[in-house]
């Protein structure tokens, strides 16, 4: 591999925002006092701002070198150097990761702005800021970290911002349940991750190549090749195991549970980190690995089968759901199972382009939700919505947009990525038909439900008529508790420009990956070429050259110049289902021409129940894990005081049963002496005692016995 | 200064406790001062050991050696190295923060101040003592101040905890006493001096070994504790005053993962791999789990922190098992970290509890409303307990579970999965006190007020610097620690070799 | 048939014996220490045959007669305590004397 | 080279010290018949026994000499424990002097009957006839009869003399029954005698093997070993708390001198390089080994089990302490001995300082149970019970107090001997210890006083004393040295 460009300022893009998040956090109510929000926004902005610039000028930078010099790297200093564990603290930049820290600094950018128009209200104003650019660190962090220990301290550091902000109005109890939720079913991925991490240091070390550091991993993995642990391929373990971490920060099946609680938190979060950023985390990570993955199909298909059918199952879910923020949470969790069908089917870039698109679209409706939310004064069930698109045109037209982008209708961002996503799944040698077919009819029910949100939401007439404020409700909307009825109104301007500059993202970042087939240069795979290989052919006896992965990218390039016809007709497929799905909702909400009841009372409502309920998933969670959890610990504790305590004391029941006929356990209770060994030691000496009766004969018969005993001894 | 900087360190807090003693009864701000001032100059002694400290040698350093009872070949001999440098640098920080985190005792101060500083003394004097007799001297003597610092000042079940703890640690001791006379009989000339008897270890038979190495083990296997031997702890801990489990957990329970590196494993390295490999991981790893799962189910807060305490002292002994570099860095390095992070979760439970009066975590709830400053450093610690990533726990507990893996893949991922369990006990915790709707009862609580935040500010920053930068601590240990592990590895490769390892 | 070493010693037994069993069934102090007296007499009468029939030489004669003063001793002391038993218990049954126990 | 015994008038001049002190009891007698104030006698009772320990450390200098054509010794070993007797005698003279107890039934002749036990036990320690032994060790007795019957109006005391008195017979009467036999096997009453007979094989082993049993119930009554220590615990609780402590401290050393010199010369063979083995065909040595174990387990359980009476938990702790002794016994080595010696001088420091602290309570608030010592720190004046629990700790075998390094030199003895499980048992026991020792110290510390128990007064006299052997504790905790060196040099029999 060549030579990085060794760089300076790769750590200010993650210092800035933890000096602002340092600054707000510690110093943050008496600025708030002495100087007011504007002054705390500022301080929390303008470092995000800096890592944008920083971020761009990477992203010219890298784009100033030819193809397979793109490699920018800021090593800061030594971190961890034991054994054979070298682990620096050093950022990279690569072509992938310049593409992550540009979504992260300019949408999370973006959100920092419209935050300060939604939380104004906000008496944490400090907290709330200090948390998001604390998260920002830590996120890219995890972007820019150059080994996988490094990776893995953002990865548990958005976690932690996540459990704070999900979290950040605690005084709910709910609110505070979703946050530790959120936070240990992630622990349960970080838990296979750190396994993963272990297995793959090890299994280099035992070639005394140990490393954790990712572009040597990338060197050295072919050495993994034919490495065996318990049986199973190393390069398997080690995939299933970082894959489950993927699932826990991506949130898919079985661990995507806690994404759609985390709504509970302000939905300038639910943009910035449960839609946008932190939940690609695990795509990210795959991305990151893709040669890993490579070497092992049988992940792969994992990936893919996991993938496709939690974007399956949380498109029904969103199906029934009525709180606005729940049908953007499980859309996400269903987004997010696309891009891992893309990882899965080794067609790593259309994920990353897919995770790049859905930043936007996914972005603005959350805003956009929360634009609505923070109109209706925190009210969030869609049923108490309609006809908004009235009081809230702007709001409308970019909502709008972005659900055209999420639905798939050309030309809009989605419809490249998912159309790319969709064939990917067909054509690629690690696809099957069946990925490709629930893919698209699940792309229909996206299509369905975003348009029934859409419908409910902005069209017929107006329901809420009084200010309902439950779910998000929090201290700081007390003031317009005066208002016995408002009207809806559009948000503020610094609300609706992010809501404007993300709509046009959703509408244009799909022309950058314009498949060959529509007479596109697929400019994004380009891009990713030289860090993202295809795992079509994974070459996994050979190391993995940069040069030869950019020899790859450019057959690549050419194998799309051929078209197969195929894919229009797959193309034309997915938007006519798309289409379906907007049609039907269409009837059933705006025509009303089909009553909803006719859907949800077919089979005496069972399968409609079903979905309403999330199937239910979240009850047998904490049956089983919760439940079982606690249960194992307390029989634990209690078998740690009762076993554990009276056996290493000594046989406590015994002695206590031996006591007692003596009538003299109380005394000891009562003495302090309770445990086992005293107790027997109690009784052993009471006997001892008991034989000094006061009278000298009983003592000079104790000679003679002694006397009869030992004498026997000796003659035995 | 240089030569006799660790005598110092031992014995100005006896003469701290002298002088306590011969204060006036009702001075208690002179008392408390005097106090006090005997522990400052031990910890600018530890900051200037910490400058001179020669990080690339594995050779003890300032190095005092007098005999002291000539015919029978005992020496005052102390010094250190990377293993115990740290230990000394926590205790002489922990030992100032818990002198001033105990100004709020009334009964019997006197007495207290002179108990603490005599206990200060002996803590010293253990991680210093390079005589195997002088260690068990003051093996022993910290046992009498702790005995009467929890039995006096302690809770309304002080007296059971109290002699529960002595005679648990008394158990494990005289154990150690026959251990250590074997060892002095056995070696030829006799001699306590740890290093002439590791650096003759290998004319030690491997049957007597392992005889020796589980009579020492039990006895600090009790100080760890490792289960089964653990049960004094919980009670110890819940009973004890707030600065008493501070230097119980952040001093006391290293004793034991030290003992057994001092002396365990390089006097006896056969019998440490074979124990290693089986008793001590296995040992380890059940620590881990089964602490983190009894800590869940506790509604003590004190109880709770005590039984992760004994969770996070399985990763100790885990990572000293697993004989790797990397596994044993981890180790020491946890011992610095859990000194300092249970420290802070300890100092945490007594500020709530001296406001409170009482411990149970659902006779809480919403605290953060009420006590904001105090739930941020509450947080901080809580997240360092569950080692999250810039927090110093993260690192020494990922290298103890990246030394595992090498020869326990399974054990190593039943250990990890803790990560999962004390992030759950912890954020319950977190979530019942400090979530929620504001306990009406205790509205108007004052916040955690200066001198409180004063004990917590100094461990706090070691918390997050050794999080982000490991580099201090892990530059002071690692040549010692490399020593150490080539020594065990060196004696019985033949052994590791049938076992099919390498070992670096 | 002579008498013999073994004759004597088999006396001192019964009278070794004889002396034990009254003091560990004598109730009363009096008697016990009769019992005492039963059990040194049994010594000396080894001490005597064993300086008769032995190689010691006179030294058990002497030993003998120091027991026997000895005895005289003891009983002269002994009989002042059972006084003073007396005087506080009314009684000098040994059974009545169990103040001190446990 | 087998230096002669020396004459009777040749010996007088090793015998300064038995002589200061008979002369003493006499004048004592004379002094009680005119002088009204009862101190003074207690007075001259102390320079005598002062006199007696300067005498005696004099000899220290001198050769060592076979006394009496042989009845007795001046050797290292002899001096040694006619210095710690003589020292614990004077001990229980300042005690006496400020006892309540003692002071109440104020009569001279108690000063005398003090140091005529004294003398008896000086001669206990340098006998090497069983004649001789057994004369000492009977004078030793009655004394120690009249001694603990002191209180002449007291049941327990009366009750406590007889029980002592008949046990006592018994045991000094089995004592010599077997004495008789051992003189009848082996030919002599001399020790040097016996050795050389039994060396020559004479003897069957059975019939030895009886006689040492009956010989050690004499013995092993002295030192209140299983299982001849019954009488202990009555006679403890029963006796004056000065006569206590000298019955525990003093007549426990004599009996352990007179046990070591009779089985060390007259049944063992020193085989050089301080090491030792059994003559006779008798194994005595895993007697005692079994006999230490018994001893010292059933001294602890009983003494944990033992709730009231302080001074008869110390009877019970005595009990153990000479079970921990005898460790050093049965090791059959000078290491052992060394052990052995160096224990008992630390056992007469601490074990007797808590008797004056018990004596201290017991003087101001008239009580010996242990609720009589609740709350002691808090009740003013803090020295009792931190000297208690410093002494309480130091009989444990804590360090840095004496009682551990005493301790630690028998456990290094049996260790050294690899008799491993005994010193397990010997560790184990030290834990059990723990449980008694500790909940006195907890009544005194832990329990808040209940308001009438009264102030436990210190005075100079009492205080001084406590203050010295508090002192002699700590020190010989960190400094022990000079006196295991003593111990070391003292652990040598006159070959004669």
């Amino acid at each position: 591999m060549s030579d990085p460009i060794a760089v300076g300022y790769l750590r200010w893009i993650i210092l800035a925002p933890l000096i602002g998040a340092a600054i707000n956090g510690l110093l943050g109510t008496r600025i708030q006092k002495a100087a007011g929000k504007n002054a705390i926004a500022a301080i929390a902005i303008v470092p995000v701002l800096i890592s944008f610039v920083l971020a761009l000028n990477a992203f010219r930078q890298l784009l100033s070198l030819p193809a397979d010099h793109r490699f920018l790297l800021d090593s800061v200093s030594r971190w961890i150097h034991v054994g054979h564990l070298r682990v620096d603290m050093a950022f990279w930049v690569d072509p992938l990761s310049a593409v992550m820290i540009l979504v992260v600094t300019g949408i999370g950018g973006l959100i920092h702005l419209y935050s300060v128009g939604y939380m104004h209200e906000e008496p944490s104003f400090w907290r709330f800021f200090a948390y998001l650019n604390l998260f920002m660190a830590a996120m890219l962090t995890l972007v820019l970290g150059d080994s996988l220990l490094t990776l893995f301290v953002g990865w548990e550091g958005v976690g932690l911002c996540s459990y704070a902000l999900i979290g950040f109005w605690y005084k709910e109890w709910a609110n505070a349940s979703a946050a530790a939720k959120a936070f240990l079913v992630n622990r349960v991925g970080d838990f296979g991750f750190i396994v993963g991490m272990f297995a793959l240091f090890w299994g280099l070390d035992q070639t005394g190549q140990g490393t954790l550091v990712v572009r040597e991993i990338a060197q050295r993995a072919h050495l993994l090749d034919g490495q065996l642990l318990w049986g199973i391929a190393l390069p398997t373990f080690i995939t299933m195991a970082l894959f489950v971490g993927a699932t826990g920060k991506s949130a898919q099946i079985p661990l995507y549970v806690w994404l759609p609680d985390a709504m509970a938190g302000p939905t300038p979060v639910s943009a910035l980190i449960h839609a946008a950023t932190m939940v690609t985390a695990g795509v990210y990570m795959i991305g990151r690995l893709n040669f890993l993955f490579s070497m092992a199909p049988a992940t792969l298909h994992v990936i893919a089968t996991i993938g496709v059918l939690t974007a399956f199952f949380a498109a029904t879910i969103g199906v029934a759901q009525y709180d606005i923020k729940k049908v953007l949470a499980y859309s996400t969790v269903s987004q997010l199972g696309f891009m891992f069908i893309a990882m899965g089917v080794g067609a790593y870039s259309a994920g990353i382009f897919h995770l790049f698109t859905h930043a936007f679209f996914k972005a603005c409706l959350f805003l956009g939700s929360g634009s609505v939310i923070h109109a209706l004064h925190h009210e969030q069930d869609m049923r108490h919505m309609g006809g908004l698109r009235k009081y809230m045109p702007v709001t409308f037209s970019t909502f709008f947009v972005s659900t055209l982008a999420i639905a798939g209708m050309p030309p809009f961002a989605g419809f490249f990525s998912k159309d790319e996503i969709l064939w990917q799944a067909f054509a690629s040698p690690h696809g099957h038909w069946w990925i490709w077919l629930v893919g698209t009819i699940t792309a229909g029910i996206t299509a369905f439900y975003m348009f029934r949100q859409v419908f409910m939401v902005f069209f017929g007439e107006y329901r809420g008529a009084h200010g309902g404020h439950h779910d998000d409700a929090h201290g700081s909307h007390g003031a317009h508790h005066g208002h016995a009825v408002h009207h809806p109104h559009e948000s503020p301007g610094i609300m609706t420009t992010p809501l404007i500059v993300l709509a046009a993202g959703a509408v244009l970042v799909g022309f950058l990956n314009v498949p060959g087939g529509l007479g596109g240069s697929h400019r994004f795979e380009t891009w990713l070429a030289p860090v993202l290989e295809p795992a079509h052919e994974a070459p996994v006896h050979e190391p993995h050259g940069l040069v030869k992965k950019v020899e790859h990218a450019a057959e690549e390039t050419l194998e799309h110049a051929e078209h197969d016809p195929l894919e229009y007709l797959l193309m034309v497929i997915s938007v006519l289902v798309a289409g379906g799905g907007i049609l039907l909702a269409w009837l059933m909400y705006v025509r009303g021409k089909i009553d909803p009841s006719f859907f949800s009372d077919a089979w005496a409502g069972v399968p409609y129940r079903t979905i309403f309920n999330k199937y239910y998933v979240d009850e047998i969670y904490e049956a089983v894990f919760v439940n079982g959890a606690l249960g194992l610990s307390k029989m634990l504790a209690a078998f740690d005081r009762v076993i554990v305590d009276g056996i290493v004391n000594g046989v406590a029941t015994l002695t206590r049963l031996v006591s007692q006929a003596d009538g003299a356990f109380d005394k000891y209770v009562v003495d302090g002496i309770v445990n086992g060994v005293g107790a027997v030691t109690m009784w052993v000496g009471a006997r001892a005692r008991a034989v000094q009766t006061g009278h000298i004969y009983s003592y000079l018969y104790a000679i003679v016995i002694g006397f009869v005993v030992i004498m026997f001894a000796r003659l035995l | 200064m240089p030569t006799n900087v660790l005598t110092w360190m031992i014995f100005l807090p006896l003469v701290g406790a002298i002088v306590v003693l011969c204060l006036p009864r009702n001075a208690a701000n002179l008392i408390r001062g005097t106090a006090t001032f005997f522990t400052i100059p031990p910890l600018i002694m530890a900051v200037w050991l910490y400058q001179h400290f020669d990080r690339a040698t594995s050779d003890m350093q300032f190095v005092t050696k007098i005999p002291w009872i000539p015919s029978f070949n005992i020496q005052y001999f102390i010094g250190v190295d990377g293993i115990s440098i740290t230990m000394v640098l926590l205790t002489a920080l922990l030992s100032f923060i818990c002198i001033i985190a105990s100004f709020g005792i009334e009964k019997a101060m006197k007495a207290y101040f002179a108990l603490f500083l005599l206990l200060d003394a002996a803590m010293m004097g253990v991680f210093c003592a390079l005589d195997f007799f002088l260690f068990f001297v003051f093996w022993e003597v910290m046992l009498l101040p702790m005995y009467f610092l929890i039995g006096i000042w302690g809770g309304p079940r002080r007296e059971y905890a109290a002699i529960k703890f002595f005679l648990y640690t008394m158990v494990g001791s005289v154990l150690m006493l026959v251990a250590m006379l074997a060892l002095y009989f056995y070696a030829e000339p006799h001699t306590f001096d740890l290093l002439e008897l590791a650096s003759r270890s290998g004319s030690y038979s491997t049957g007597f070994q392992r005889i020796a190495w589980i009579g020492l083990f039990i006895g600090f296997a009790i100080k760890i504790p490792a289960f089964p031997f653990h049960t004094w702890l919980p009670d110890a801990h819940v009973e004890a005053p707030t600065a008493i489990s501070v230097i119980l957990a952040g001093v006391l329970l290293k004793m034991g993962t030290y003992g057994i590196l001092r002396i365990n494993y390089p006097i006896l390295p056969a019998a440490t791999l074979d124990f290693a490999f089986y008793l001590l991981i296995a040992l380890g790893t059940w620590n881990i789990v089964y602490g983190a799962l009894c800590a869940m189910a506790q509604t003590d807060f004190k109880k709770l922190i005590a039984y992760s305490s004994i969770s996070h002292m399985g990763y100790v002994m885990f990572g000293m098992a697993t004989m790797t570099s990397e596994g044993i860095n981890g180790a020491v390095l946890q011992m610095f970290n859990h000194g300092t992070v249970t420290a802070m979760l300890f100092l945490l439970v007594g500020v709530i509890y001296d406001r409170a009066h009482h411990r149970e975590i659902n006779g809480f709830g919403g605290l953060a409303g009420i006590m904001p400053f105090y739930t941020g450093w509450t947080a901080l610690a809580f997240f360092a307990a569950m080692g999250l990533p810039g927090l110093s726990a993260f690192i020494s507990e990922v290298l103890v579970l990246l030394g595992g893996w090498r020869s326990y893949p399974a054990l190593t991922i039943v250990s990890a999965s803790a990560v999962v369990l004390t992030a759950g006990y912890m954020l319950w915790t977190m979530q019942r006190i400090y979530l929620g709707k504001a306990n009406e009862k205790y509205v108007g609580l004052p916040d955690i007020n200066g001198r409180e935040i004063f004990t917590l500010v100094p461990l706090g920053i070691i918390v997050v610097v050794l999080g982000v930068y490991p580099r201090p601590v892990l530059d002071l240990i690692n040549a010692s620690l490399v020593h150490l592990n080539q020594v065990v590895a060196g004696k019985a490769q033949v052994a590791l070799a049938t076992a099919g390892n390498m070992v670096p | 048939m002579s008498i013999g070493l073994h004759h004597f010693l088999f006396v001192s037994l019964l009278v070794f014996l004889c002396g034990l069993f009254t003091v560990l069934t004598r109730r009363n102090a009096i008697g016990v220490l009769m019992g005492v007296e039963l059990i040194l007499n049994s010594a000396n009468i080894n001490y005597i045959a064993f300086s008769r029939y032995g190689g010691g030489g006179y030294d058990g004669q002497v030993f003998s007669v120091f027991v026997i003063m000895l005895a005289a001793a003891e009983a002269a002391i002994g009989l002042a305590i059972v006084l003073g038993i007396y005087r506080q218990f009314e009684t000098i049954d040994v059974e009545a004397t169990d103040t001190l126990r446990g | 080279m087998e230096p002669s015994a020396l004459g009777n008038v040749a010996s007088l001049a090793y015998s300064l010290p038995e002589i200061v002190l008979g002369a003493a009891v006499v004048l004592l007698f004379l002094l009680d018949l005119v002088v009204t104030r009862k101190e003074t006698l207690g007075d001259v009772a102390l320079v005598t026994l002062a006199l007696v320990v300067v005498l005696s450390a004099r000899l220290l200098w001198g050769d060592s000499a076979a006394l009496y054509n042989g009845a007795v010794v001046v050797d290292g070993f002899a001096l040694f424990f006619k210095l710690l007797l003589a020292l614990a005698a004077f001990a229980t003279v300042w005690m006496s002097l400020g006892s309540r107890e003692i002071q109440k039934n104020g009569t001279g002749e108690y000063w005398a009957v003090l140091l005529a036990s004294t003398l008896g036990l000086l001669f206990m320690a340098s006998s090497t006839n069983l004649l001789m032994a057994y004369l000492a060790l009977e004078f030793v007795s009655l004394t120690s009869y009249v001694l603990s019957g002191f209180m002449r109006h007291s049941r327990r005391a009366s009750e406590a003399s007889l029980k002592y008195l008949i046990y006592g017979g018994v045991a000094s009467g089995t004592m010599i029954y077997g004495m008789s036999w051992v003189y009848g096997l082996a030919g002599s009453l001399d020790f040097r005698a016996i050795h050389t007979a039994l060396m020559s094989g004479q003897g069957a082993a059975l019939p030895l093997y009886v006689a040492l049993l009956l010989t050690l119930a004499g013995l092993g009554y002295k030192v209140a070993a299983f299982p001849f220590h019954m009488w202990a615990p009555d006679v403890y609780q029963g006796a004056p708390i000065p006569v206590t402590a000298f019955l525990a401290v003093g007549s426990k050393a004599a009996g352990f001198a007179l046990m070591i010199r009779f089985f060390f010369t007259a049944m063992a063979q020193s085989v050089g390089a301080g090491v030792y083995q059994l003559v006779g065909g008798v194994d005595w040595s895993q007697l005692i080994l079994v006999l230490s174990m018994v001893t010292m387990t059933f001294g602890n359980l009983a003494a944990v089990a033992q709730q009231g009476n302080v001074k008869r938990l110390l009877a019970y702790s005595s009990i153990a302490h000479a079970g921990y002794m005898l460790m050093g016994f049965a090791v059959l080595n000078d290491d052992g001995l060394r052990a052995m010696l160096f224990y008992l001088t630390v056992y007469y420091l601490m074990n007797l300082g808590a008797f004056v602290v018990v004596m201290l309570v017991a003087n101001s608030t008239g009580r010996e149970d242990l609720a009589g010592y609740r709350g002691l720190a808090w009740r003013g004046g803090a020295l009792p019970a931190v000297a208690m629990a410093i002494f309480l700790f130091s009989l444990t075998g804590l360090p840095p107090l004496a009682g551990f390094v005493g301790k630690f030199y028998l456990f290094a003895a049996v260790v050294e001997k690899q008799l491993y499980l005994l010193a397990v048992v010997g560790v184990l026991n030290s834990v059990v210890s723990l449980v008694y020792y500790a909940r006195i110290v907890r009544t005194m510390f832990l329990e808040q006083p209940t308001g009438g128990e009264g102030v436990v007064a210190v005075d100079w006299h009492n205080g001084l004393l406590l203050g010295l052997l508090t002192i002699g504790t700590l020190v010989l905790g960190v400094a022990w040295g000079p006196l295991i060196d003593f111990a070391g040099r003292s652990t040598h029999f006159l070959a004669y």
